[in-house]
C-alpha cells in the first residue's frame, strides 16, 4: 500500500495507481471545481484528457498547480490538494457564480464594464481573483530539467498494439527506432481491454524491440511536431511533485526522425445533456480501464450511453466486476447484433442527470420519444471516438472526414509521417443530434461552455470557429479542447445546416498536452540561456575582489576598489593614476582579427572606412567600420605586424558582428581574395599599460625602448612572447600588451609588479570610462549608436577617399547629408553635474535637441564634462543648454564645445 | 445596434440572452467604394471606423481574406504602451495610448484595456542609464514614465528574482504606469461592430488576388468574390504587406518573419504589470483568465509558416524563468504565432505608395497592436485626405532610399540583427 | 527548427545556422548607389520559394545559399558559396 | 550511474591553417612532404607530433609543431595561431556519446561518428569542436571564456545520466 493524502487527509492507493485511480478507489467522487461556475466535478476520463479533475501536486518549489488526477501515478507521501474553491471543496462560495449564470453567459465581459480604465481595473481585480485555477509556488524549483537530443530512422508514437508492432518490425529491420508512450506501462488499449490479459505479448514484444536496439521511452509524451521531422518528446522522469532520484524531474527531448508512425489512437467523446457534468459522469472507456486496470468499480448501478459497439465491453467488464448495469442507452435505432444478455434500450438517448455535490443519483433519458428514469451512481458515457490526430497536424498534415465514424481523420502531410490503429480507422458511430436542454449541457467542462453558449456567439454573428472559441473560450482550457472541439464543430455545423467539415476545423499546435515551463527552459533556467564569459585572468581579477560590470556577456573589473572607497572613488584614483603616473587595466575582450595574406590590404579597406594599405610595416591607426546603409557601426585599430600580416581590433559589444560581417566580406562578397581572416579574440588575452611612466614600466618589462605612439613591435616579457601595441584609448602614452591567453598569468604579475613600483595602479572600466571621455574617444554603443554616419562623429576627414569600402553608397543617401542631423558634441557644466543619458533642451516644454551619452568629471581639475549629440552640433559651440533628466530629478546648464577636453594637441603621445 | 450594458444582460437574463443581435452584418460586396481597406485586422477596422466616424465618409469596405482578427490581431501578447526612444515612435504610440484610455466607451465595447503598468526591468548601471534616457526623452515630450528602484520592482513584483547572485541582477526599472494590456480579439470585434453601426461594409472571406489599375492609378481590386472597384485603396495586412504590395509591383523594405508567443494554464494572480527587459527579449504578462502570457524574439529568419519553433520558444522561457523563478512548474499549454512585416529600421510604414491612390499601413515588426487606434486614425486621416497625417509623416515609405530611417535600436537594416 | 544540409557537413540542426539576409539583398562592392540601396532595401520576400544566405556559423562556418518555402519550409537546393575547398 | 569523466587538459599549441589558392597543389605539395594527405572536412589525420583535424572547408586546426607547414603552404596560405582561444576537455568513458546529447543537437550517438572523425556544433549554447579520439574518448574543443560553464554544465549532466 501507498500512503498519499488528499486535502490534508491520508488514503491508501495501491501500487500502479493513477492519483484518479486511488481517489476513486477511496470512494472520492468530489475532486475539483469548475473555472467559470464552480461547479462540483468529479473524474471523467483515465488520460491526459481530463477536464475537471485538476489538482495541485507537491509542495514547495515542487508544487504543480492544474495537474491531472488522471495523469500522475502515485508515490509514498504524495500530496495532492484540491483547486479553485474556497474555503473547501465540499462548500465553495465561488459556487455563487453558478447562480448568475443566465447574466455570465459567453462574452458578457464585452458588454459590460464600462467607464474609465481605472474603473475597468476595479472590475478586473476580482475578476482575476476568481479566476486562474491552482496557486503557482513561490519558492523555487530545486529540480533540474534535462534536454537531450535523439535520432532516429523511425520514431513510433504510442505503445498500443499498433504502435508495438510497428516498433518491433523496424527495429528487428536494423532501424534505430524510438518508441514512446505517455502511460508509465506499455499496451494501451490491451489493458483496457483485457486482450493481453497476463501482459505477455506487450512484455516479448518490449524486450524483442530493446534486444534489436530500439530505445523505450515510457511515461514520455509526444508533444510538438516541428520542421522537418523533428518531434519534442517531454518525459515525466519523476512524477509531479515526486523528488527525483537523480535530480533530473522531466527530460526534453529533440528527437530528429527520419520517419514518424503515430499510433496515438483516439479520445472518447463525451455527449451532450443536461447536467452532464457532475461526479458520477464518467467516458465509457475510462470506467472500462478504471474496473480492468485497476481494479476500482467507480459505481454500483450504471447507466451506459452509448452511439457505438465499444461501450458494450464497458457494459460487460462492469458485469463481471460485479455492478449493475441498469441501462445500456443505445442512440442507435436498431439492435446491436447478438442478444447481448443486457438492458439494451435502442433510439434511446440520455437527456439529463441527478445528483448531489459528490454523487450521481439518477439519468433521466429519451427512449423511442419517451421519457425515462433509472436510479443510477454512475453514467459512462461513449459518445464516438475523436483520433488523436493532433501531431499529425502540427506537421502540416491535412485531414479528411470520415462519415461512418464522425470523425476527422490522417491525410495527406508534407512531412514524414503516417497514423495506424485507431487514429487512422475509428470505429463507427451513429450520429446523434444534442435534444437537451442547451444550458446545462456542458461541452467544455473545464471552462464551463454549453450548448446554449455555443448558440449566443452564433446568434451575435461569431461563426467562424475561430471567433466562437475565442467568444466562448471554448476548447481554451488546460484539456486544450480534447474533449469539446468536436460538440463544438457539431453544435456550429447544425447551426449552419452544414455537414461538420464544411464548418471548419481548428489548426492544432503544440503541445499536444501541457509542458512544464522549467522543462522548456532546461539547464537555461539558471542563467537565461547566456553563460558569463570568463576572462582569461579572471582569478587574477577576482583575487583582488573587484566591482565587477556586465560588458555584453563578460564581465569586466569595473574597479578595484582599496579599503572603503566607493566606486567613484575608486575609479578617480585610478583615472588619476593613469594621468599623473601609470595604470594598468585588462583588454583581453576587444575584438580581434589576424588578417594574412597577399590581399590582406584590398580586404581590410572593404571592412574599414580608412586607408590601410598605406600603413608600414610595424605601424598601426584608428579605423572605424561602417555598415552598408553608411552609418558607423564599430570602431578600433589596425595594425601592420607584417608585409602581408594585419591585427584588426574593434569593439568587445560588437565583437561577434564583426567577426560574422568580416566573414560575409571574406566569404561571400569576395571569395577570390587571397587572405585568411582569423578571429583572435580569445587567443589573445590584453593588458593596457597607461599613463606618464607607462614608457618607463614597458621599457623596464621587455628591456629595450619601447615603440613610438602608434607602433608595433614584439617582445618578451617574464619570458612569454608579446606584441606590444603602442595605442591609447585614455589620451596618456600607452601600450597595449597581447600574449596567448594560456600565459597571460606570468605576463600580467610582471606588468602589475612593474607598475607598482613606479606607483601606479590598476584601473577598471569605469576609470577607462572618465578616461576616454575627457579625451574625447568614441565608445561604441555610446557615441557610435548605429545612427551616426562619419561626418556626425567628424570621422570624415579619415573616410578612403578612393571608396570601395562597405558603406560608401548607403553614405551617399541625401538624408545622411542633411541639415539637422545630430552630431557629436562636447558639453562642459555651467552649473551642476551633467546626468548621463539625460535630454538636451533650450528650454521647459521643448523638445530634446540632441542628448548627453556619457557623462563624466575632468579628472584632474574637477568639473562636470560630458559628450553628447546634438543637432546640428557643430556649429553651435558657445552655447547653453539644459541637460535634463526628469526621471531622476537631474539637471544642469552646460555649454556646447568641442569633443576634446584634454591635451587636444597630443602632446601626451609624444616621447 | 444593441447597446451593449449590465442592464442588458440583466434583461438577458430573462430571456436566455436571446435579444442581442449580430456584432456587424455579413454583406455582399458592392461594385465599388470610395474606400477599400484591405485587411481586417485591428489597424483595417479601426481605419475603416475613424473614416466613417471623424472623416464622415460612407462608402467603405474592409475586405478580409478570412475571418476579421485573425492575423496579428489575434497572435500577439496585447501589450499596449507607448515607451519608446525616438520621439516620432513615442509621438505615435502615446497618440494611441490616450486613445486606449478611452476605448471600451468609444466602441461600446470592453476591449479590457487594464493600465497595470509596463515595466522595463534594467540590469546594470549601464542599463539603468539607457532606460533613464529613453524616460527623460519620453518625458520631456510629456509622456509619462518613472524610474524605479529595486524595492519598487519587487514590491511591484514579489516574485521576480532579486537576488544580487542572479544572471541578470535586477537594478531597478523603467515603468510606464498607464501601460497594460488588452483584450485583443475585443479591439477587432469592437471595431468591426462600431464600423458596421455607421455602414462599412465588412467583408470576410474575400481575398484580394490582384488590382485593378488605370495607367499608373489602381482604381479598384480583383478578389475571390469579384471586382470591386474603389478610389483608393489601403493596404493593412502586416505581416503579409510584402505580398499584398507585390500584385501592385511594389517591393518594399519588408521580410515577413514568424513572432510567436505562448501562454502557461491559468493560476491565481502572480503577475501584476507587464514584465519586460533592456538586457533580455522577453515578456510576461498575466491575462484575466490567469494564464502567464510570454513573448520573445521573432524567429530572426523569414516566414509565412505561421507556425512556432522549439528553439526560439526555448529561450524566451529560459530568459523569463532567469527572471521570475517561480514559474518554473507551470505548464505552458498553448502557443500561437503571427506572421510579421520586419521593416528595416523597424519601424512602421504608413503613408503613400509609388502608385496612384494606393496607400500602406504595414511594416508593423512586433509593436503593431498597442497602435491599433492610432493607426487607425492617422491612417484614416491619410486615406481620406491623401496626405500624411502629422504623426505617420515620418514613416513615409520613401524614408529609406533616402536614408532617414527611424532606427530604434540602431542596429541597422537587417531585420535579423535587430 | 529545420534541419539544413549543409554542403560541407551534411545534415545538421538549424540550431547551428545563423540566417544572414536573402540572396536579393547582398549589395555587390561595385554596384552603383542606387543599385546597392535597392538591393539593401527592398525584397521579394515572397510567399514561396527565395534563396537565402545561411552561414553554419556553429558547425563549418561555411555559408550557403538555401532555396526555401516559406510556407512549407521545404528545402529545394542547397549551395555552397565561399573560397575553392578541397572535398 | 555515469561512465564519463571530464578533464580539462593542458593547453598545446595550436593553429589555423588556412589555404587561399590552389587547395589541389598545396594538398599535393603537403601530402609528400607530410606523409598523409590533408584530411577531409569531419576527419582527422596525422599523430601526436602534428595533427590535422578539419572542421572548415578551407581551414585546419592543427596541434603540434607546425614549422614544416608554412614553406608548404608557400604564398597559397596561412598558419594563424589560436592555441589560446580553446580548452581542449578529454570526455572519457563509454558515456560521451550520452553525455553530448545534453543540451546538444549533433548526433554523437551514431555509430558512424567514431574514432578519426570531427564535428563542430553547439551545445548548451557553446560553440564546440568534437573530435572522436577511440570508442572510449572523444576530445572537445571549447571557447576558452566558456570553458569554465561548459565543464559544470557536464559535469552536471554527468551526474544524471540514464539511458
Amino acid at each position: 500500500m501507498i500512503n498519499f493524502s488528499f486535502d490534508g487527509k491520508t488514503y491508501q492507493a495501491q501500487k500502479g495507481d493513477t492519483l484518479a485511480a486511488a481517489l476513486l478507489r477511496n470512494g472520492i467522487g468530489l475532486v475539483g471545481r469548475s473555472f467559470k461556475y464552480h461547479r462540483p466535478r468529479g473524474i471523467m476520463t483515465a488520460g491526459v484528457e481530463e477536464p475537471n479533475a485538476l489538482v495541485t501536486v507537491g509542495d514547495g518549489g515542487r508544487t504543480e498547480p492544474n495537474t491531472r488526477a488522471t495523469d500522475v501515478f502515485v508515490y509514498e507521501g504524495l500530496v495532492a490538494k484540491s483547486q479553485n474553491r474556497w474555503p473547501n471543496l465540499s462548500f465553495d462560495i465561488g459556487a455563487v457564480f453558478g447562480l448568475a449564470a443566465p447574466v455570465l453567459s459567453a462574452g458578457f465581459y464585452y458588454k459590460t464594464f464600462f467607464g474609465s480604465a481605472k474603473r475597468w481595473m476595479f472590475y478586473e481585480y476580482f475578476i482575476r481573483k476568481a479566476a486562474g485555477l491552482g496557486n503557482a509556488p513561490t519558492k523555487t524549483d530545486p529540480d533540474h530539467f534535462s534536454q537531450r537530443a535523439a535520432f532516429c530512422d523511425v520514431l513510433v508514437v504510442g505503445a498500443g498494439p499498433a504502435g508495438l508492432s510497428a516498433a518491433l518490425e523496424a527495429a528487428e529491420a536494423g532501424k534505430r527506432v524510438i518508441l514512446v508512450e505517455q502511460d508509465n506501462i506499455l499496451g494501451a488499449s490491451l489493458i483496457r481491454d483485457g486482450q493481453d490479459r497476463d501482459g505477455a505479448w506487450v512484455e516479448a514484444t518490449q524486450a524483442r524491440i530493446r534486444a534489436a536496439g530500439g530505445r523505450i521511452l515510457s511515461r514520455t509524451t509526444a508533444s510538438g511536431y516541428w520542421e522537418h521531422d523533428l518531434v519534442t518528446l517531454t518525459q515525466r522522469v519523476a512524477e509531479p511533485g515526486q523528488i527525483p532520484m537523480h535530480g533530473v524531474a522531466q527530460r526534453l527531448w529533440h528527437v530528429r526522425a527520419g520517419q514518424v508512425i503515430l499510433a496515438t489512437g483516439s479520445i472518447e467523446r463525451p455527449m451532450a445533456f443536461g447536467h452532464n457534468d457532475r461526479p458520477g459522469v464518467m467516458l465509457s472507456q475510462a470506467v472500462r480501464t478504471y474496473v480492468r486496470r485497476f481494479g476500482v468499480v467507480p459505481g454500483k448501478r450504471v447507466v451506459i450511453a452509448t452511439n457505438n459497439d465499444d461501450a458494450y465491453k464497458t457494459a460487460y467488464a462492469l458485469k463481471a466486476a460485479g455492478a449493475e448495469v441498469v441501462a445500456v442507452l443505445d442512440a442507435r435505432p436498431a439492435p446491436a447484433g447478438t442478444d447481448s444478455g443486457l438492458p439494451v434500450y435502442n433510439n434511446a438517448v440520455p437527456l439529463s442527470t441527478k445528483g448531489a455535490r459528490h454523487c450521481l443519483k439518477s439519468v433521466t433519458a429519451l427512449v423511442h420519444g419517451l421519457t425515462e428514469s433509472w436510479d443510477a451512481d454512475l453514467i459512462a458515457v461513449s459518445g464516438g471516438f475523436t483520433p488523436v490526430v493532433h501531431l499529425h497536424m502540427q506537421a502540416g498534415g491535412t485531414l479528411d472526414w470520415n462519415d461512418a465514424a464522425q470523425a476527422f481523420v490522417p491525410a495527406a502531410s508534407r512531412q514524414n509521417v503516417t497514423t495506424i490503429g485507431g487514429a487512422a480507422n475509428p470505429d463507427p458511430v451513429f450520429n446523434v443530434v444534442p435534444v437537451s436542454k442547451p444550458k446545462k449541457s456542458f461541452i467544455d467542462f473545464q471552462n464551463d461552455v454549453t450548448l446554449s453558449d455555443v448558440d449566443l456567439a452564433w446568434a451575435e454573428g461569431y461563426r467562424s470557429v475561430e471567433h466562437l472559441k475565442r467568444y466562448t473560450t471554448l476548447g481554451m482550457a488546460t484539456d486544450q479542447g480534447k474533449l469539446s472541439n468536436m460538440a463544438a464543430l457539431g453544435r456550429l455545423a447544425e447551426k449552419q445546416g452544414v455537414a461538420i467539415p464544411e464548418a471548419g476545423l481548428t489548426t492544432f499546435r503544440p503541445p499536444y498536452t501541457p509542458v512544464t515551463m522549467g522543462l522548456l527552459a532546461g539547464a537555461g533556467a539558471k542563467d537565461a540561456g547566456a553563460h558569463v564569459r570568463r576572462l582569461a585572468l579572471y582569478d587574477v581579477h577576482a583575487a583582488k575582489n573587484p566591482i565587477w560590470q556586465p560588458l555584453g556577456y563578460w564581465f569586466r573589473p569595473r574597479a578595484y576598489p582599496v579599503g572603503s572607497e566607493t566606486l567613484a572613488q575608486a575609479a578617480m584614483r585610478e583615472a588619476k593614476a593613469v594621468r599623473s603616473n601609470v595604470g594598468m587595466t585588462d583588454v583581453s575582450t576587444l575584438a580581434k582579427f589576424e588578417v594574412s595574406g597577399p590581399d590582406a590590404s584590398a580586404f581590410l579597406e572593404i571592412i574599414c572606412a580608412t586607408t590601410v594599405g598605406k600603413l608600414a610595416v610595424g605601424r598601426g591607426r584608428y579605423t572605424f567600420m561602417l555598415r552598408e546603409d553608411g552609418f558607423v557601426f564599430d570602431d578600433g585599430t589596425v595594425w601592420r605586424l607584417d608585409e602581408n600580416r594585419y591585427l584588426l581590433t574593434s569593439s568587445t559589444g560588437g565583437a561577434d558582428r564583426m567577426a560574422t560581417h568580416i566573414s560575409y566580406v571574406r566569404q561571400y562578397l569576395c571569395p577570390h581574395l587571397r587572405v585568411s581572416a582569423v578571429n583572435v579574440q580569445e587567443h589573445y588575452a590584453g593588458i593596457a599599460v597607461a599613463g606618464p611612466q607607462a614608457k618607463a614600466a614597458l621599457a623596464a618589462l621587455i628591456g629595450e625602448e619601447p615603440s613610438r605612439h602608434m607602433s608595433t613591435v614584439t617582445a618578451m616579457i617574464a619570458g612569454v612572447p608579446v606584441i606590444v601595441l603602442a595605442a591609447s584609448y585614455s589620451g596618456e602614452r600607452a601600450f597595449e600588451i597581447y600574449v596567448e591567453a594560456s600565459q597571460a598569468g606570468p605576463v600580467w604579475a610582471a606588468c602589475e609588479a612593474e607598475v607598482a613600483k613606479q606607483g601606479g595602479a590598476l584601473y577598471g572600466l569605469e576609470a577607462m570610462e572618465f578616461l576616454r571621455i575627457e579625451k574625447g574617444h568614441l565608445v561604441v554603443g555610446g557615441e557610435v549608436d548605429g545612427r551616426m554616419t562619419p561626418h556626425d562623429l567628424a570621422l570624415d576627414k579619415m573616410l578612403n577617399k578612393a571608396g570601395g569600402y562597405v558603406g560608401a553608397s548607403g553614405l551617399s543617401r541625401p538624408a545622411l547629408s542633411e541639415a539637422g542631423r545630430r552630431q557629436l558634441v562636447g558639453l562642459e557644466a555651467i552649473e551642476g553635474d551633467i546626468p548621463e543619458g539625460a535630454m538636451l533642451v533650450t528650454g521647459e516644454g521643448v523638445s530634446p535637441q540632441g542628448h548627453v551619452s556619457a557623462a563624466a568629471f575632468r579628472i584632474m581639475d574637477g568639473g562636470s564634462i560630458a559628450l553628447g549629440q546634438l543637432t546640428d552640433g557643430f556649429a553651435r559651440h558657445g552655447e547653453e543648454l539644459i541637460a535634463t533628466s526628469p526621471t531622476r530629478g537631474q539637471m544642469a546648464r552646460v555649454r556646447v564645445v568641442a569633443p576634446h577636453f584634454y591635451d587636444t594637441a597630443g602632446e601626451r603621445y609624444r616621447d | 445596434m444593441s447597446q451593449y450594458s449590465a442592464f442588458g444582460l440583466l434583461r438577458g437574463a430573462l430571456n436566455g440572452q436571446k435579444h442581442w443581435q449580430p456584432a456587424w452584418r455579413d454583406p455582399e460586396p458592392k461594385s465599388h467604394y470610395d474606400i477599400i481597406i484591405i485587411g481586417g485586422g485591428g489597424h483595417g477596422l479601426a481605419t475603416a471606423y475613424y473614416l466613417a466616424k471623424v472623416h464622415g465618409l460612407k462608402n467603405i469596405a474592409v475586405l478580409e481574406k478570412g475571418w476579421i482578427g485573425g492575423g496579428n490581431t489575434g497572435r500577439n501578447t496585447t501589450i499596449v504602451r507607448s515607451n519608446y526612444r525616438l520621439k516620432p515612435l513615442h509621438d505615435l504610440f502615446e497618440f494611441g495610448l490616450k486613445m486606449w484610455e478611452h476605448l471600451s466607451d468609444e466602441l461600446n465595447y470592453n476591449v479590457m484595456f487594464s493600465p497595470r503598468g509596463a515595466m522595463f526591468l534594467g540590469h546594470s548601471d549601464a542599463d539603468m542609464t539607457k532606460l533613464a534616457e529613453r524616460g527623460d526623452a519620453m518625458r520631456c515630450d510629456g509622456i509619462d514614465v518613472d524610474l524605479m528602484t529595486r524595492d519598487e520592482v519587487q514590491k511591484l513584483e514579489p516574485l521576480l528574482d532579486m537576488s544580487r547572485s542572479a544572471r541578470f541582477p535586477i537594478e531597478g526599472g523603467l515603468i510606464q504606469r498607464r501601460g497594460g494590456t488588452a483584450r485583443h480579439d475585443a479591439v477587432a470585434w469592437g471595431y468591426a461592430r462600431g464600423a458596421d453601426s455607421l455602414g462599412v461594409d465588412i467583408i470576410q472571406k474575400c481575398e484580394v488576388t490582384g488590382f485593378v489599375r488605370d495607367g499608373d492609378a489602381v482604381v479598384g481590386v480583383e478578389t475571390t468574390r469579384g471586382r470591386i472597384n474603389a478610389g483608393r485603396v489601403g493596404i493593412c495586412v502586416a505581416g503579409h504587406s510584402g505580398y499584398v504590395a507585390g500584385l501592385a509591383g511594389l517591393k518594399l523594405p519588408v521580410e515577413s518573419q514568424t513572432l510567436q508567443a505562448m501562454v502557461t494554464e491559468g493560476v491565481k494572480p502572480m503577475i501584476n504589470s507587464v514584465i519586460m527587459s533592456q538586457s533580455l527579449h522577453c515578456y510576461i504578462s498575466q491575462s484575466d483568465k490567469g494564464g502567464i502570457v510570454f513573448g520573445g524574439d521573432p524567429d530572426n529568419w523569414p516566414s509565412y509558416a505561421q507556425r512556432g519553433n522549439p528553439m526560439v520558444m526555448e529561450r524566451a522561457v529560459a530568459q523569463g524563468l532567469a527572471l521570475v523563478p517561480a514559474l518554473s512548474r507551470l505548464r505552458m499549454v498553448r502557443t500561437w504565432s503571427g506572421v510579421t512585416d520586419m521593416s528595416f529600421d523597424g519601424a512602421p510604414i504608413i503613408g503613400e505608395t509609388p502608385v496612384k491612390n494606393l496607400f500602406l499601413n504595414g511594416g508593423w515588426c512586433y509593436g503593431g497592436f498597442k497602435a491599433t487606434p492610432a493607426s487607425g486614425w492617422t491612417y484614416a486621416h491619410t486615406l481620406a485626405t491623401g496626405k500624411p497625417h502629422a504623426l505617420n509623416a515620418p514613416f513615409a515609405l520613401d524614408r529609406f532610399e533616402r536614408g532617414a530611417t527611424i532606427d530604434e535600436t540602431g542596429s541597422g537594416p537587417m531585420p535579423n540583427s535587430r | 527548427m529545420m534541419q539544413f544540409t549543409c554542403p560541407h557537413c551534411g545534415p545538421r540542426d538549424q540550431a547551428e545556422f545563423i540566417y544572414e539576409r536573402t540572396a536579393d539583398a547582398v549589395v555587390s562592392l561595385d554596384a552603383a548607389p542606387e543599385e546597392a540601396m535597392k538591393s539593401l532595401f527592398t525584397r521579394n520576400n515572397p510567399r514561396g520559394v527565395d534563396e537565402e544566405i545561411w552561414r553554419h556559423t556553429y558547425g563549418c562556418r561555411a555559408w550557403m545559399v538555401i532555396a526555401r518555402n516559406r510556407v512549407t519550409n521545404e528545402i529545394s537546393a542547397t549551395r555552397a558559396v565561399g573560397p575553392e575547398a578541397l572535398p | 550511474m555515469t561512465d564519463v569523466t571530464i578533464t580539462a587538459l593542458p593547453a598545446a599549441p595550436l593553429h589555423a591553417l588556412e589555404i587561399w589558392s590552389n587547395p589541389a597543389a598545396v594538398a599535393t605539395r603537403f601530402k609528400k612532404a607530410g606523409g598523409f594527405a590533408l584530411p577531409a572536412i569531419g576527419r582527422s589525420d596525422g599523430s601526436d607530433a602534428l595533427r590535422l583535424i578539419r572542421y572548415e572547408p578551407t581551414v585546419w586546426l592543427v596541434e603540434g609543431d607546425v614549422s614544416a607547414l608554412s614553406g608548404i603552404l608557400a604564398d597559397d596560405g596561412a598558419l594563424t595561431a589560436i592555441g589560446g582561444s580553446v580548452v581542449r576537455v578529454q570526455l572519457s568513458g563509454k558515456g560521451w556519446r550520452t553525455l553530448l546529447m545534453e543540451g546538444g543537437v549533433f548526433d554523437a550517438e551514431n555509430p558512424n561518428f567514431a574514432s578519426g572523425c570531427s564535428a563542430a556544433t553547439i551545445i548548451d549554447h557553446v560553440n564546440v569542436r568534437l573530435h572522436v579520439v577511440d570508442d572510449d574518448t572523444c576530445h572537445a574543443y571549447v571557447p576558452l571564456s566558456y570553458s569554465e560553464a561548459m565543464i559544470h554544465f557536464w559535469t552536471t549532466a554527468a551526474l544524471s545520466l540514464t539511458r
